[in-house]
């Protein structure tokens, strides 16, 4: 197990690598030079030399590169080249915004999908089964733009219900008033296609012989599906729910904008739009980790639901 | 329980393979009969599109800017009474002071072409005369009668006869005063060809790489699974942006590639998996044994018995990236001026729900749910037909 | 402020057709305000908006005032040297204070001391401003001053102006006074050899007389200096505070203004109160005679001390949809109307029948700016004198149909610009027609004239049959998509192939300042007053800096030498209308428009005026809380 | 006489296939079970023998399955069929309950064998806590698991094969159930497992007093455990009558021929009579001509293997590997024209063996000796030639054709990469030839594997061998998946064509009885060893290892007369 870990972080390195050696092609190599940005509005080509000095970027590449290299394993990746802000400051302000939209809404989705998918996968092919898939299909079928641009303005706005945007500072003010209707908007495009998936996992295991046997053995449909089907279908649910999880950090950035709030999404933009590496250097290498320590955690999951996982 | 039977008396005749079975159990199917109608109707559509039989004349301004739709054109009240009225030169409290003194510009090196060039085409001032010195037009009416004549891109200067602009069309105008309904059916073309472009370019790639990985396993599996781990670990939205900023130039085929470059992780897996489970199946292993080469394994016989899952994802991929091109026009990436998208019209219309001019977004967001719909309806009922045990 | 033209929300508050000067620049001089009241009605209109009866919906528990407003992008920091987009100096110029200001209702514009005891003594032709600090101006407490508050002495302004040569800080302030203060580019270059810059040393030109009197020596006569020393970029600041926090001074902004930062959410909220250390001062101004409005601000708060607002909110909201539905949700009690919105609250160009209902008040402006389209000069098929060439580019000036774009891209915000210098700045000729006009079949016979010949496809080729393409920089974003559809359909009908380049704004920059560029949308806002701000936007000196096309006429360049040497006047205005000529005769640009801004105010909101050069009018203003104070 | 336990009166069960087409699976059966009786259902695949266990439980799918109004199924006097879902779910495990085939996939993998047990107990008896696990183990000493106490909290995969179908059964007598519905319990098991569950379960309804319903194709295991036999084909019952009577007088063709198409140890006919035979009243004829097997070592040798090693490998710690011997020194020779029998339970290495005496897999060490050069040395583009010669038949035939060819495509294929005959006319004329000669009608050509029955399919495999002309032929558990009957009639076939074309044959099997009547030598392997080796003959008649002579006790022989 210890050793399976170990040899699972240790296959993070070579994957880290080639994350940072794209992200470093993509973006400094190809991509844009800050300077003129930073430089104002009347600057001439020494000024423009002494910015590049600063930022570093008139270095060779491979001494840029080593500097990244040398970032990511001390995990500091210095300030924001277009507000001084500490990277680690970045993170730690826009993150709890990012995971107040993004857990509420994994755990609302999850569960809700869980009983839906349960209880059409129990009825299925029946007339209550397809309504709730075609519902489900046309759902995910509108674009998230139109939801948050629909959303916004009926419900918070001409309604009422919820506040246009914002954010604010208390736990709970930003979780009962501000994320209602972001996680409401997320949840109109996820859940569809999360209902659909857990169904399949579900008529999957509904097949298999042990379920037979638990009828065999006079249980109740509730616990054949409560208990049986529901506890195999956990590794694919689980598998799904650990690829979700880190997208949740950047994925939301459609929603964050509208709604102003201050998330990790939100910064990815805008640092794109600034060319600010430091944060995008950062950002790709946590979410990069985030998701490999993901699908770490997702395999360590597997064993604890299911007893036949030998972590090799 | 096994159906076919053999039917001895049926004589020479070539059977359905497993693909015909497919085809009669998804037709058998009413919502996929009616998906599948659905779809090809979008496709035929965009074909027409395409060839030009419809929707040629997207970017003609035949309406007056936001022209209701028609079944709406008494119920509309517009929050703004400018929807093509304003005058030609606003500045609502502002004067730009148009029929001021005019300018000389002796300085013009074309003053003399110029000043002939009016002549020519008639452009004098009122007296008739051709004033050497006054280069500049006689502004006022001769814009505005210019104006009149250019309403309409195309038309000739002199045809004389000004264009009556439409009060409201079926889908409603945009902004520009063009024609919903061409819009959104032009979209059609351009969507439907980003998606499915983008899904066959990722597809492609994925399936490849996949299948490479998958069969060979070892050292190739390594190489390729750390490579598809970079991809898949890389937020999507980065890579995306970064894949963009290099590509650099506007247009279908660049959407295409950002949305194929990056979208090939998901159909890898999948391969992959089918192929690490059948390279191990007796079929396979019966094609090694009577001596079928590595490629002849996988592309010959593997491949056709996992070409469902290829397709089903294939048509998840038509989807998501019909989706997700709304995305990127969002994010600026979308498809040029020179076409239009569903994406690009949503974009567009993001800001006119709430000014009361909500057809553009709806009459997008419909084409758009309806053919997504279909698709996705299609593809769960194709999933269902090629995979029987799943029902 | 670069930011701002990543994001979309260009188009908001001052939409800016992609243009880094417009965002880098703060407007400095008069814009003309127009009031939206016609004078007739205007006297009982006074008596009634003085008094209003709506109160904030804010009410705190401690009967704060509180106003609340929106930045359509994210703030970057507030260290005044360093700060280079315009929401950001907002706030550095509420925290700050720079030796001189504006005065609040003065129409044009006028200079005013803020920490002087009296506006500069000029002398010498120019080269000498004495400047007399006020006695008891204190930066707010800080520990780095033993959690004291400190007075501002002169040597704080020293300190303040070496900053802009601090590379460290990559400083974007710096051409305000670069070569302009004797001695001061002599320390930034021996500072430079040493690699360490000595803030102790004495500047020749930066002479502290005594604790409160600093003598500013000029290398040549500057009467517009007075200008830079209004400019939020001179804000003063004090060494102890920088130096205790060196890697972090957009951070933690130390003022002597009436307001301090309190909290500071990056991207989310900003938050200043009031300094309770401040000075202080009476709201005492007289009317311009020009916007009867004034007179409704002089009855609100004439005699009333200054600062009356106890805490001002700062919320970035990115979405135009957000931020319009924000404000009339009451939860913003100003806002710049975006443009795409400018519809629904103005039709007509008068405030929504709903709006006024609530009290809203709108103000418009003119900004002093405009925005033009340059074609690279030294390209061989669009740039240069030749005669067909300039046929070319004149025949695109006359395609681009400027009315469209006014009306239907910028909703009717925006106004022609005609002359190259713009309104409310001046040099500026108020009557001036162009003769470019919109006449696209003008431009098509000019075209067929000139030998640029339409194949079969029905585009044209150059004269000498290569490819004729009009090659379009800009940035991926919703805006510039509008103008491309514009443009194409425009070029469309003089038979000239369109294509655009996409960009991210930084490569297009750099590209920019190497003469790469083919056709770009730009823009400039006024640094400071005076046309030659304007002027030297076409000089080939300037190739690199800011002549983004990289025009050069010897005939230009001999006439605007000419113009810098003049101050304001007749004579300067021939010369002016000569370089138009010049101008128009080569037609290195295509002319675009001045834009408006509309703002939209709630009737609690007291005193508040939209100045045309200050950013933060804050400490003027008062929200009606319905409880007396 | 008692009344019946159970009593199923005109059964009749459909399926809907589609819209249009249903299909009857059971077409009117009537049988009783008494008290304390043992009942065997015997049939083959499609004959509507699980079909009836499964209404008997009430566990046929809702969706698609229909029961005629007028059938019954009494038990206890209670009509089953209009019971309420939760009667008859109430009657589930605890009066009536059911073991299945594949003990592996009918346990719940996820939860431990305690915790199944347990939920038996809490649903039906209400035992919960202590009182549960003490019986729970208790259960599982009743049925022979070692270390209860410990084995109790094992999940299904930590525990061998006859391991879980004892916790099966233990699970199934939780509630002392009235009848046992044993659904081919022993089938997926080795021999020597089956023959303890066999045993196990004959012991448990002596014990407690129950009857059972035993479930399966093969009347070679019941004669020892059932009281009656009822023997179903197609939906219809064909004989049912004491276990004796049937085994000794069977009255029908179809009974007839199941008892004797199995090959037994103590004959071996030169052809085994198939149905057909009996129906032509030619089977007792053929059951005396006898064939003689055996080599002499003047044999030429097909094939010399020595010293075969084949190890798998997987990871373990941190860097360490674990290394797993599939087969160990492995040595024999294949002779010309003749059958090399391998024997072993699963997991023995026999099929490994095959697999990489035809380098399917790599061999870790040894040589294999064939036409005089050593095959294991060879570079894969130099074996290519010799890889025709070396053909294999697989277990499964559902697996091993691809469902994407249609038969002429399947024969052709090997055709085209080795270049054999001239183009496509002549490649499709040998097609034709080898479907006949395998007895597959000449339209076959043109049709896909799924439309064909396991044993066609079998047919189909065996001429694809047959096109490239190999001089060997491993079969891989080849017949281990057919029912007795199509067991039968591909093994003629491969004995004619042994005779015909004189192919060697390696051939693989768990089942003792098959290998004997198909094998001049036979070879026992036992984890991953060669435990006996020598002419088959005296190998069955004179086991000298222990481990042979228990596999060959465990052989179900029918009926002890």
């Amino acid at each position: 197990m210890l050793a399976y870990i170990v040899r699972r972080l240790w296959q993070i390195v070579p994957t880290m690598i080639g994350v940072i050696l794209l992200i470093f092609f993509l973006f400094n190599v190809v991509g844009g030079d800050p300077a003129y940005l930073l430089a104002g509005k009347i600057a001439n080509p020494e000024q423009i030399a002494n910015i590049r000095k600063q930022l570093g970027i008139d270095e060779p590449y491979y001494v840029q590169l080593w500097i990244f290299f040398k970032q990511v394993v001390t995990f500091n990746f210095g300030a924001s080249w277009s507000t001084n802000e500490a990277v680690s400051s970045i993170f730690a302000t826009r993150l709890p915004a990012s995971l107040m939209i993004g857990i509420p809404l994994i755990v609302i989705e999850t569960i809700i999908a869980i009983l839906i998918a349960l209880s059409v996968a129990y009825v299925r092919g029946s007339l209550t089964d397809r309504a709730v898939m075609v519902t489900c299909t046309v759902a995910q079928s509108i674009s998230i733009l139109v939801y948050i641009i629909v959303f916004q303005y009926v419900l918070a706005y001409k309604f009422g219900w919820f506040p246009v945007q914002g954010w604010g500072n208390g736990i709970f003010e930003n979780l009962f008033k501000y994320a209602t209707l972001p996680v409401l908007i997320a949840l109109a495009v996820s859940l569809a296609p999360n209902i659909r998936l857990y169904r399949t996992f579900l008529l999957d295991e509904m097949n298999q012989d042990y379920v037979r046997t638990a009828r065999a053995k006079g249980l109740t449909e509730n616990r054949v599906m409560l208990v049986h089907v529901l506890r195999n279908s956990a590794i694919p649910i689980i598998t799904n729910l650990m690829i979700q999880l880190p997208g949740l950090l950047v994925g939301l950035f459609l929603i964050e904008r509208f709604f102003s709030i201050p998330g990790i999404g939100r910064e990815v933009i805008l640092s794109v739009e600034r060319s600010d590496f430091p944060v995008i250097k950062a950002i790709t290498v946590y979410v990069a980790l985030a998701t490999m320590l993901a699908n770490l955690a997702a395999d360590l999951m597997y064993k604890a639901v299911d007893p036949r996982v030998e972590l090799k | 329980m096994n159906t076919a039977v053999m039917n001895p008396s049926i004589g020479i005749e070539r059977s359905p393979g497993l693909w015909s079975l497919a085809w009669k159990r998804l037709m058998a199917d009413k919502i996929a009969v009616f998906s599948v109608i659905v779809v090809i109707l979008f496709v035929l559509l965009a074909l027409a599109s395409f060839f030009g039989i419809v929707a040629k004349g997207w970017n003609n301004e035949t309406a007056v800017n936001y022209a209701p739709p028609t079944w709406f054109k008494d119920s509309h009240k517009p929050s703004a009474d400018l929807s093509g009225k304003q005058p030609t030169t606003s500045g609502p409290a502002l004067d730009t002071g148009l029929a001021k003194p005019e300018f000389v510009n002796d300085r013009d090196p074309l003053r003399d072409t110029i000043n002939e060039l009016k002549g020519q085409l008639g452009q004098s001032t009122g007296s008739g005369a051709v004033d050497e010195i006054k280069i500049v037009d006689p502004l006022a009416d001769v814009i505005a009668e210019l104006k009149k004549k250019l309403g309409r891109k195309g038309d000739e200067i002199g045809s004389g006869e000004t264009v009556k602009k439409l009060d409201s069309l079926p889908f409603g105008a945009d902004k520009w005063g063009r024609d919903v309904l061409d819009k959104v059916i032009k979209g059609t073309e351009t969507s439907l060809l980003v998606g499915f472009a983008a899904a066959i370019i990722a597809t492609l790639i994925g399936t490849v790489l996949g299948a490479f990985a998958g069969y060979f396993g070892g050292k190739i599996d390594d190489a390729l699974n750390w490579f598809y781990s970079i991809f898949s670990s890389i937020p999507y939205i980065l890579l995306v942006l970064a894949i963009a900023a290099v590509l650099n130039k506007k247009g279908v085929f660049t959407v295409v590639l950002i949305l194929g470059l990056t979208g090939w992780s998901n159909i890898f897996r999948v391969v992959r998996a089918e192929y690490l489970k059948h390279k191990g199946r007796d079929y396979v292993r019966a094609a090694n044994a009577i001596g079928a080469s590595n490629m002849r394994r996988m592309f010959v016989h593997i491949f056709p018995n996992i070409s469902h899952v290829v397709l089903v994802q294939l048509s998840i991929y038509v989807v998501l990236f019909i989706k997700s091109e709304v995305i990127l026009s969002y994010l600026g990436f979308g498809v040029g001026v020179d076409t239009v998208s569903w994406g690009s019209m949503l974009n567009e219309a993001q800001n006119e729900l709430i000014l009361g001019y909500w057809w553009q977004l709806g009459a997008a967001t419909l084409f758009m749910a309806v053919l997504v719909t279909a698709f996705s309806l299609f593809t769960d009922s194709l999933r269902d037909a090629l995979d029987p045990k799943l029902k | 402020m670069n930011h701002k033209f990543f994001t979309r929300d260009t188009r908001v508050a001052r939409t800016v057709h992609l243009a880094l000067s417009a965002m880098l620049s703060l407007p400095l001089l008069l814009a003309t305000g127009c009031g939206d009241q016609s004078p007739k009605s205007a006297k009982q209109d006074i008596a009634k908006e003085a008094t209003p009866t709506a109160v904030s919906p804010v009410q705190s528990a401690d009967g704060k005032k509180v106003l609340r407003i929106p930045f359509p992008v994210a703030e970057t920091g507030f260290d005044p040297a360093n700060v280079h987009d315009l929401y950001s100096s907002i706030v550095v110029e509420g925290i700050f204070d720079s030796p001189l200001t504006y005065d609040y209702l003065a129409e044009p514009s006028k200079l005013a001391p803020k920490i002087l005891s009296e506006m500069p003594i000029v002398e010498d032709e120019g080269k000498s401003y004495t400047l007399k600090l006020k006695k008891g101006v204190y930066f707010s407490p800080h520990e780095a001053f033993g959690g004291k508050k400190r007075e501002l002495v002169a040597q704080d302004i020293v300190y303040s102006m070496k900053r802009h040569y601090d590379d460290t800080l990559k400083p974007v302030w710096r051409f305000l006074i670069e070569g302009k203060i004797v001695g001061l580019d002599d320390w930034y270059s021996a500072g430079k050899k040493t690699g360490k810059l000595d803030w102790d040393a004495t500047i020749p030109g930066l002479q502290v007389l005594d604790s409160h009197t600093l003598k500013v020596k000029l290398t040549k006569p500057d009467y517009n200096f007075n200008y830079v020393l209004a400019h939020p970029a001179h804000g003063v600041v004090a060494r102890e505070v920088i130096e205790k926090y060196p890697n972090d001074t957009q951070a933690h902004p130390v003022g002597s203004s009436a307001y301090f930062l309190k909290e500071w959410v990056r991207g989310q909220k900003i938050v200043l109160e009031k300094n309770p250390n401040w000075r202080g001062g009476t709201w005492d101004f007289k009317p311009s005679g020009k916007d009867p409005y004034d007179e409704v601000l002089i009855k609100q708060m004439q005699g009333k001390p200054l600062a009356q607002i106890d805490r001002v909110e700062i919320y970035p909201i990115e979405e135009e949809q957000a931020r319009w539905l924000a404000f009339k949700d009451r939860q913003l009690d100003l806002l710049n109307i975006p443009g795409n919105f400018s519809q629904q609250a103005l039709p007509g160009g008068k405030l929504a029948p709903d709006l006024l209902a609530q009290g809203i008040r709108l103000q418009k402006m003119v900004d002093p700016e405009y925005t033009y389209m340059y074609f690279q000069w030294n390209d061989p098929v669009w740039g240069g004198a030749e005669k067909h060439k300039v046929a070319l580019r004149r025949a695109v000036a006359m395609a681009i149909n400027r009315d469209e774009e006014i009306n239907i891209i910028r909703k009717g915000q925006a106004i022609r610009a005609e002359f190259i210098v713009p309104k409310g700045v001046a040099g500026h000729k108020d009557d001036f027609v162009s003769s470019i006009a919109y006449n696209p079949a003008l431009a098509n016979a000019l075209l067929d004239k000139f030998g640029y010949k339409k194949g079969s496809d029905g585009y044209r080729s150059t004269p000498d049959g290569k490819p004729l393409v009009f090659k379009y920089n800009s940035t991926p974003t919703a805006l510039e998509r509008e103008f491309d559809e514009l443009y194409k359909k425009n070029m469309d009908a003089i038979g000239i192939r369109y294509d655009t380049e996409k960009e991210k704004f930084a490569d297009a920059i750099k590209r920019e300042k190497r003469c790469q560029i083919l056709i770009r949308g730009a823009a400039w806002i006024a640094d400071y007053p005076d046309g030659d701000n304007f002027t030297q936007l076409l000089y080939s000196k300037n190739i690199g800096e800011t002549n983004n096309g990289c025009y050069k006429s010897e005939a230009y360049d001999k006439l605007y030498q000419a113009s810098a040497r003049l101050p304001d006047g007749a004579e300067r205005d021939k010369l002016y209308m000569e370089m138009q000529k010049q101008f128009e005769a080569d037609t290195p640009w295509v002319m675009g428009v001045t834009r408006l801004r509309n703002q939209a105010i709630y009737p609690w909101v007291l005193g508040y005026k939209k100045h045309p050069v200050l950013l933060a009018e804050w400490m003027y203003m008062d929200v009606n809380t319905g409880k007396g104070k | 006489m008692t009344t019946p336990l159970l009593s199923v009166k005109n059964l009749r069960v459909s399926f809907r296939i589609d819209r249009k087409n249903t299909f009857e699976a059971l077409k009117g059966v009537s049988f009783d079970v008494m008290p304390n009786q043992t009942v065997a259902l015997v049939g083959e695949s499609g004959s509507g023998k699980s079909v009836t266990s499964l209404a008997v439980l009430g566990l046929l799918p809702k969706e698609n399955s229909k029961i005629d109004p007028q059938s019954r199924i009494d038990f206890e006097g209670t009509n089953l069929l209009t019971l309420s879902n939760s009667q008859k779910r109430e009657l589930r495990g605890d009066k009536i309950s059911m073991i299945f085939q594949e003990p592996m996939s009918s346990l719940n993998p996820v939860f431990t064998v305690g915790y199944q047990i347990k939920e038996v107990l809490k649903e039906h008896k209400n035992l919960t806590g202590d009182a549960a696990q003490k019986r729970a183990i208790e259960l599982l000493k009743e049925v022979g698991i070692p270390h209860a106490e410990e084995r109790i909290d094992y999940y299904p995969h930590q525990m061998s094969g006859g391991q879980q179908q004892r916790v099966m059964i233990a699970m199934a007598i939780a509630c002392e159930p009235k009848l046992l519905i044993a659904d081919e319990p022993t089938t997926a098991l080795d021999v020597t497992i089956q023959k303890q569950i066999l045993d196990l379960i004959a012991e448990i309804q002596k014990k407690h007093g129950m009857s059972v319903l035993f479930i399966t194709h093969d009347l070679a295991v019941v004669g020892d455990i059932a009281d009656r036999v009822v023997v179903m084909r197609n939906g219809e019952i064909k004989e049912q009558g004491t276990t004796r009577d049937v085994f000794t007088n069977p009255k029908d063709d179809y009974t007839k021929a199941l008892l004797s198409c199995r090959p037994v140890v103590d004959s071996r006919p030169k052809r085994l009579p198939v149905i057909e035979d009996f129906m032509a009243g030619r089977a007792d004829t053929m059951r005396l001509e006898q064939r003689s097997r055996g080599v002499k070592e003047s044999d030429p040798v097909a094939l010399e293997v020595k010293g075969l090693c084949k190890d798998f490998y997987s990871r373990e710690g941190l860097f360490g590997k674990k290394t797993f011997h599939a087969a160990k020194d492995v040595s024999f020779k294949l002779r010309k024209g003749k059958t090399l029998g391998l024997v072993g339970e699963s997991g023995s290495g026999k099929t490994t063996v095959g697999l990489t005496v035809m380098r399917l897999h790599d061999a870790t060490k040894g040589e294999a000796w064939f036409d005089g050069k050593n095959i294991f040395a060879m570079s894969e583009k130099e074996f290519l030639p010799y890889k025709k010669r070396i053909q294999i038949v697989f277990q499964n035939p559902y697996a091993s054709l691809n469902p994407r060819f249609t038969v002429g495509q399947i024969l052709m294929e090997p055709m085209i990469i080795h270049g054999i005959g001239n183009g496509g006319e002549d490649r499709s004329k040998r097609a034709f030839e080898l479907l006949a000669k395998v007895g597959l009608p000449e339209m076959s050509f043109y049709k896909y594997p799924h439309e064909f029955s396991g044993g066609q399919r079998q047919r189909i495999a065996i001429a694809r061998c047959l096109t490239m002309k190999p001089d060997i032929l491993i079969c891989d558990e080849s017949v281990s998946a057919l029912d007795v009957s199509v067991q039968a009639q591909v093994l003629n076939l491969l004995q004619d064509l042994q005779d015909e074309f004189g192919l060697s044959y390696i051939f693989i099997s768990h089942d003792l009885a098959v290998v004997k009547y198909m094998s001049d030598e036979v070879m026992v392997m036992s984890n991953g060893d060669v435990v006996e080796q020598g002419d088959s003959d005296e190998l069955y008649r004179a086991p000298k290892h222990a481990y042979t002579k228990k596999l060959l006790d465990s052989i179900p022989t029918g009926l002890h007369v």
